[in-house]
């Protein structure tokens, strides 16, 4: 079933005959994929500072420890058992079975995995290649709920979505599962990471409700600069992200990550013409959502389709979330971040795309519209709509049981106040003005000076 | 003229302003200051040190009005900053012997009628 | 002794701190504020969300002088913060019963006449 | 009733909180604010920009209290913000004409009376 | 001509004698620039990240905007034809010709570029690389006229600017064109990149003209963490711009590598002595100063001389731009973040300074004054002239073109009030206050609550 | 005696043959050692923000300063001298000797260095490598005495302790001198950085002395999302830290690599879950610190345990800093910013735990405690408390040579004023009121406008 994994696409497009053996460990490609792992790991700190950035003053913490918070918990999650049940390559077309659970079997030559037909780096590398993609996916969710959401609730629920919604998505796209034999391409996550995470996102938001003052009091990013700092640095861990997902330094890498480079410039460009259309001005903000919206759309694309159409694909991918966005502001949907705007809608803007774009004279595997396939769009299309029901389904019936056991949303006392004071006894920026030092400390603590008192 | 100084939560500002826009007080300037009252102190911890913040956020209101608006503006910022919890701050009105619109030279009531 | 309490546009500041030191008014606070009055509310975009500015930057100067020198410092801050432009600001003068120098003790004029 | 406002450094403020509370004067508000006084000025540079810095970081009180408490408040502020180096700070005390405590409604003095 | 290319002196350098026969791809080479063309194209945000923290709060957002929007309009622009007139192999000494533009011919072989002799990277992946260069040319030019200079006029400005004149420049020095045949010798863009932008912003500084405030007022930076991360950033993106230059995982590719760290180093002690000496204090801003001219006297030397010796240019750089600096602040001249005095004056140094310290016997390729080649100083003086004659007079010409079609400058209310707020309808930092929700929301949001009103 | 170098290690630990003869330079594994000296370098910025988030606002410059100017006198250091003494194949069991003084025979060959036998990247980047350990282990020393020690006392303090103290530890671990002949291992620092800066961290905070107003006023963090983002570099450049520390893009690389991922991940997990019991709520201070100590633990076991003992490691790590850390803030050692809780006492967990943990079935070369042999457990045990001892030493007789040359503190008068207004005579933050520009300035500049005076 590995067949249809996004890495043996890549090695089949080489056309190497090489793989009839099983292939060797290389050095160039494990120095590659050990850098990309790095680079998608500081993607979730980027998100941190992207999400962080737009949202209150008063709530820059509890943002930004959704991401941070990911790193731990669903890392361990997936090193556990989340591995396992996504990417084993034994199990059913929708979950992997315990062979590799606790990483058994997990080991540094390049066997065990599901795409050992073309592995060229140690077992544990690529293990550890897809924890970073199940950590940040998690974390993506955090923007539809932040301001609000209970952090203990928020913990449990993406601790067990790990391994259980997402691990089912991977199985189904990259396990060798459902939609991989359906025939769906999915390069680097379209729809395992975006459509999935953006879908999660819409649902929570649902099933949390806004925010007290969402709809009644603007809520004004704190700190654009910090917008723009994590817009910057996901670009950049976006490299390893898809150029990555080649699993080698080789040509399709080498494709996918100029194509990274392309769909997200374009979308750039055209987010501001939209922009200065609409109101005359080019805005900073407007200008790290489009960076976002384009790195979103070329992901699942990446490996496939050529630099010409990445830009292609990267300009139309600007218009519906601009407009999904826009819309969204004005609804009474609180996706406080706009993760569905952004991810699911260029998520499967990008799937959708994906299938008119790709071309066998490019990838060497398979065709899209553009070469005649018109097939190869329902494909697509039909896959997103699994991730769209899968996801939605999962999450809904996880969130509610999570609010069986804790409550799911803060007081609207505690959201006056601020969920950096509420859910982490801190704030982003103190001055110290009237901070007393408490009883626990040295007596020196208490009375500042002998004759301070009178 | 008398100069109007309140004191009230951040999360009221909005509609405390609206009050004012409605009761034709145009002229106002805030500030973001912390006080302390008769709300419970949050405990915070950042590492091993533990403290006790006695300073809560509020915005301050300053408003120069004339005699005749004084009842307005306080009962305006009466209604809008209101919630009925420890915490919802104070009003000060103070005498002012003289005003001045710096653009214009004009002085006392003129300084503050706002200019349409 | 009186309160000058004033409004000026931050742009301004440091031309009106210099006519202050020049006119001999050497001791004062300042901070910031948001202030609203005639000017025109620009409006702001964050992704979907258009919100209009309805409180502009300002600077509010605080300063403690003796009745001999209301005059001269109002004239400083008039001349000085001027552009004619909506959005000069306001200055008011407060009446004061006391004043202390915290580091000497001295009281009222003694306490804001400045240390040579 | 009096409005009680202080400038003082922003490494006493603890102090004077304390000292404050200690004289039953709980109900208090505090900003930030720039001074200039008789400090000597220091200078930065960055780059080839060398700049007098002619303002100092300080803490303002804002305190309303009932005519009695002025003495204890004024004593407790020159005792915990006092070093005897320059830049100490002022205390002015100005007449209030009335007082509201937006929770309750209750004027002037019930109204600075902290709730027990 | 494209003997004379950067790249392919890495690989003389190296003795080779593979390059008879076409070289093959390499994957250890791929991988290398795969993350050194991430690495350059981080640099961009790291200015906007240096230029951001220099500049008043007021402005933080335009600053950072000139950078990032770069990254769009000049990265596609640069796709679509700016590569083509770059570095095509065809064409003039002076430009090249259009058998490259739209991306044709770039595709995921080793073949097609000027330095195909020595290329063992796709051609894509080469074209990317030099891709981020162009960009960040670009934007280094925004730091002469921030905070004054209206933003669409700007971005027609570096569009065009990033065809023409950074075209002319690449081609002379890479493209196997004028100066290249001349003899000179820019490892990785002291010229192109450096000279060229230093002079054009002076240029642009004057043809916009001052701020209103500018030498009134002080100017000052408002938040200097940001300048220094934004060092760190350019610093770490550095390695990819010089060591990537050899576009090769090899000796000549970790000299370089080596070099970056060693003479921004020596820049950074002497510029702290410097500071010590004269004001008796070591400066934040003059440390991430100091860092930066060191990169830039560096880059044209990178491969070209001995680790000892580039820790004596390095030192020896901190100089010039230091006191060019402290002349310029007294000056009437507006180049407000001293692009000049940092990119120009240090490009100059740099450019000189190898002609004086390389060696053969480190490089593989030529000597200069510490082998007894007096001439090469000469010639790399000569190239820097043309630089700066090029440089400036297309600026000049550009910028008036630009007038014609748009005001290049804001008005002085505009600056009064802040270029974030009045060219991009927003702030940095908001607290919400005094924000009101406009009409085409949700009734609820102008009627915060039912009773509010009374 | 270079046997013992964690670099032979892991080549050992591939079990190969191929060193017999001397082996050739690889593409592959200088791609991944550039990248990894990048990395590592990009850490003491990181340090800078975790640090510098962690202060008052008015030491915020200061602090960041500590680190940044390491990266200029320590760097510049280790090239004269320091890389010679501390791992030159020559000299003494504790130091070595000049033969590599001014890199003399540091060159582009795999040659002349300590670790030969199996060095596959040019000696001249080895060295580079070796300094980004150097300058980062004495930046962590400053820690402990921000916004107190002068800053010229601090730039001579670590400048000589750079290539003293430090080289001493190194030479007697990765050198082949003392504790390698014991046969103590240290696969990436555990002793040499962390456990030589925690103590000599300590040293300084007891010869310094607190704070005026430590234990009096609370000294809150002025940017807690600083803290976030320097925690987040930290981890990003320590995966080249560990990984890099194969010298090589092989399996023990790749092992090194994912530990450092899963460690900080379990002590992450952990560090949460203690917060919660004790205060109820997660902090983000609280998660920056724990990835921190867990990367500290990992840091000596890192290539020699299996990825299952790594989470192990992280998650134990855990309890003696989070209690360290607490018992200190209420003692009165004002080791401010904790580096003796976190490096010191993490770097002795993981040194121990190394030799609980390690398999030679994992690294091929030597047995633990959970392989039978307690022996490696008391090896490692007086490997580290002589790192305290000659640490604690070094640093104290240092410390009392620079205070006769010029005073170390601050007067407490320029404490309270703020360490970045008295030290580096400027302020992190400035809105520009009331800075007047001073004479030396065009005339313009004193009279704002000709009408201004009256
Ligand atoms: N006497 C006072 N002087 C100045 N400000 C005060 C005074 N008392 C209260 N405040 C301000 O009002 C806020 C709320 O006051 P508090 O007494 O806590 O609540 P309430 O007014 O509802 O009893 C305080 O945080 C402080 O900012
Ligand atoms: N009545 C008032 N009380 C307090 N501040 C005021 C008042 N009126 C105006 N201000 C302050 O002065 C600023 C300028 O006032 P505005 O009326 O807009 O301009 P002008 O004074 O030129 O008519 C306002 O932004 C506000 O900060
Ligand atoms: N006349 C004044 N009005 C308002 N604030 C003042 C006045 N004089 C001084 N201050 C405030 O008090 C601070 C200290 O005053 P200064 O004169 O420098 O010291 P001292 O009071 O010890 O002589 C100043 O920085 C300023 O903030």
């Amino acid at each position: 079933m590995a067949i249809r994994s996004k890495a043996l696409l890549a090695a089949l497009a080489l056309g190497s005959l090489a793989f009839a053996e099983a292939p060797r460990l290389s050095g160039a490609d494990t120095a590659w994929m050990l850098i990309s792992t790095a680079l998608v790991l500081l993607m979730t700190p980027g998100l941190a500072f992207f999400y962080g950035g737009l949202v209150r003053a008063k709530s820059a913490l509890n943002t930004m420890m959704m991401s941070f918070a990911a790193l731990g918990f669903v890392g361990i999650t997936w090193a556990l058992i989340g591995y396992s049940l996504a990417l084993s390559p034994g199990g059913s077309k929708f979950i992997g079975d315990l062979s590799l659970a606790l990483l058994h079997n997990v080991g540094l030559e390049n066997k065990g995995s599901v795409v050992d037909s073309i592995l060229t780096i140690p077992h544990l590398l690529y293990m550890a290649f897809q924890m970073t993609f199940c950590i940040i996916t998690a974390a993506l969710i955090s923007g539809a709920v932040i301001d609000r959401m209970r952090f203990p609730a928020y913990l449990l629920f993406i601790t067990v979505w790990s391994f259980t919604v997402y691990a089912v998505m991977a199985k189904m796209v990259w396990g060798g599962g459902f939609l991989a034999q359906l025939g769906a391409w999915d390069f680097a996550g379209g729809t395992v990471v975006h459509i999935n995470a953006g879908v999660a996102a819409l649902v929570a938001a649902l099933v949390l409700g806004p925010r007290k003052d969402f709809g009644r009091q603007a809520l004004l990013p704190h700190n654009v600069p910090f917008a723009l700092l994590g817009a910057a640095l996901l670009w950049f861990g976006w490299f390893g992200f898809n150029g990555g997902s080649a699993l080698a330094a080789n040509s399709i890498g080498s494709l996918a990550f100029v194509n990274t480079m392309l769909a997200p410039m374009a979308t750039l460009v055209v987010w501001a013409l939209l922009d200065l259309t609409r109101t005359g001005k080019v805005t900073a903000v407007g200008a790290a959502t489009g960076i976002v919206v384009g790195l979103v759309a070329i992901t699942p694309a990446a490996g496939f389709i050529s630099p010409g159409f990445a830009i292609v694909l990267g300009a139309i991918a600007a218009f519906p979330s601009y407009f999904v966005l826009l819309w969204r502001a004005r609804s009474k949907l609180d996706d406080s971040l706009d993760v569905f705007a952004g991810h699911g809608v260029g998520g499967i803007t990008g799937a959708i795309l994906t299938g008119v774009f790709a071309q066998k004279s490019v990838n060497g595997v398979f065709d899209g519209l553009v070469a005649g396939n018109l097939n190869q769009v329902l494909v697509q299309a039909l896959a997103a709509g699994t991730a769209v029901l899968v996801s939605g389904l999962g999450t809904f019936l996880l969130l509610k049981l999570v609010s069986l056991l804790t409550p799911l949303k803060a007081t609207t006392k505690e959201e006056a106040t601020g969920m950096d004071v509420t859910q982490h006894g801190e704030e982003a920026y103190t001055s110290g003005e009237g901070a007393i030092l408490v009883a626990d400390l040295p007596q020196t603590a208490l009375k500042p000076k002998p004759q301070a008192g009178d | 003229m008398k100069l109007v100084v309140a004191i009230v939560r951040p999360e009221k500002i909005n509609e405390v302003l609206e009050a004012l826009f409605k009761a034709e007080v145009r002229g106002l300037s805030i500030s973001r200051v912390q006080g302390h009252g008769g709300e419970t102190d949050e405990v915070q911890t950042y590492r091993g040190t533990t403290v006790k913040m006695e300073l809560h956020e509020k915005v301050r209101l300053e408003i120069g009005v004339s005699d005749s608006f004084v009842g307005p503006t306080v009962r305006a910022i009466m209604a809008a900053a209101h919630t009925g919890e420890v915490g919802d701050g104070k009003i000060f009105v103070l005498p002012v012997e003289k005003v001045y619109r710096i653009r214009t030279g004009e002085e006392d009531t003129a300084a503050v009628t706002p200019v349409l």
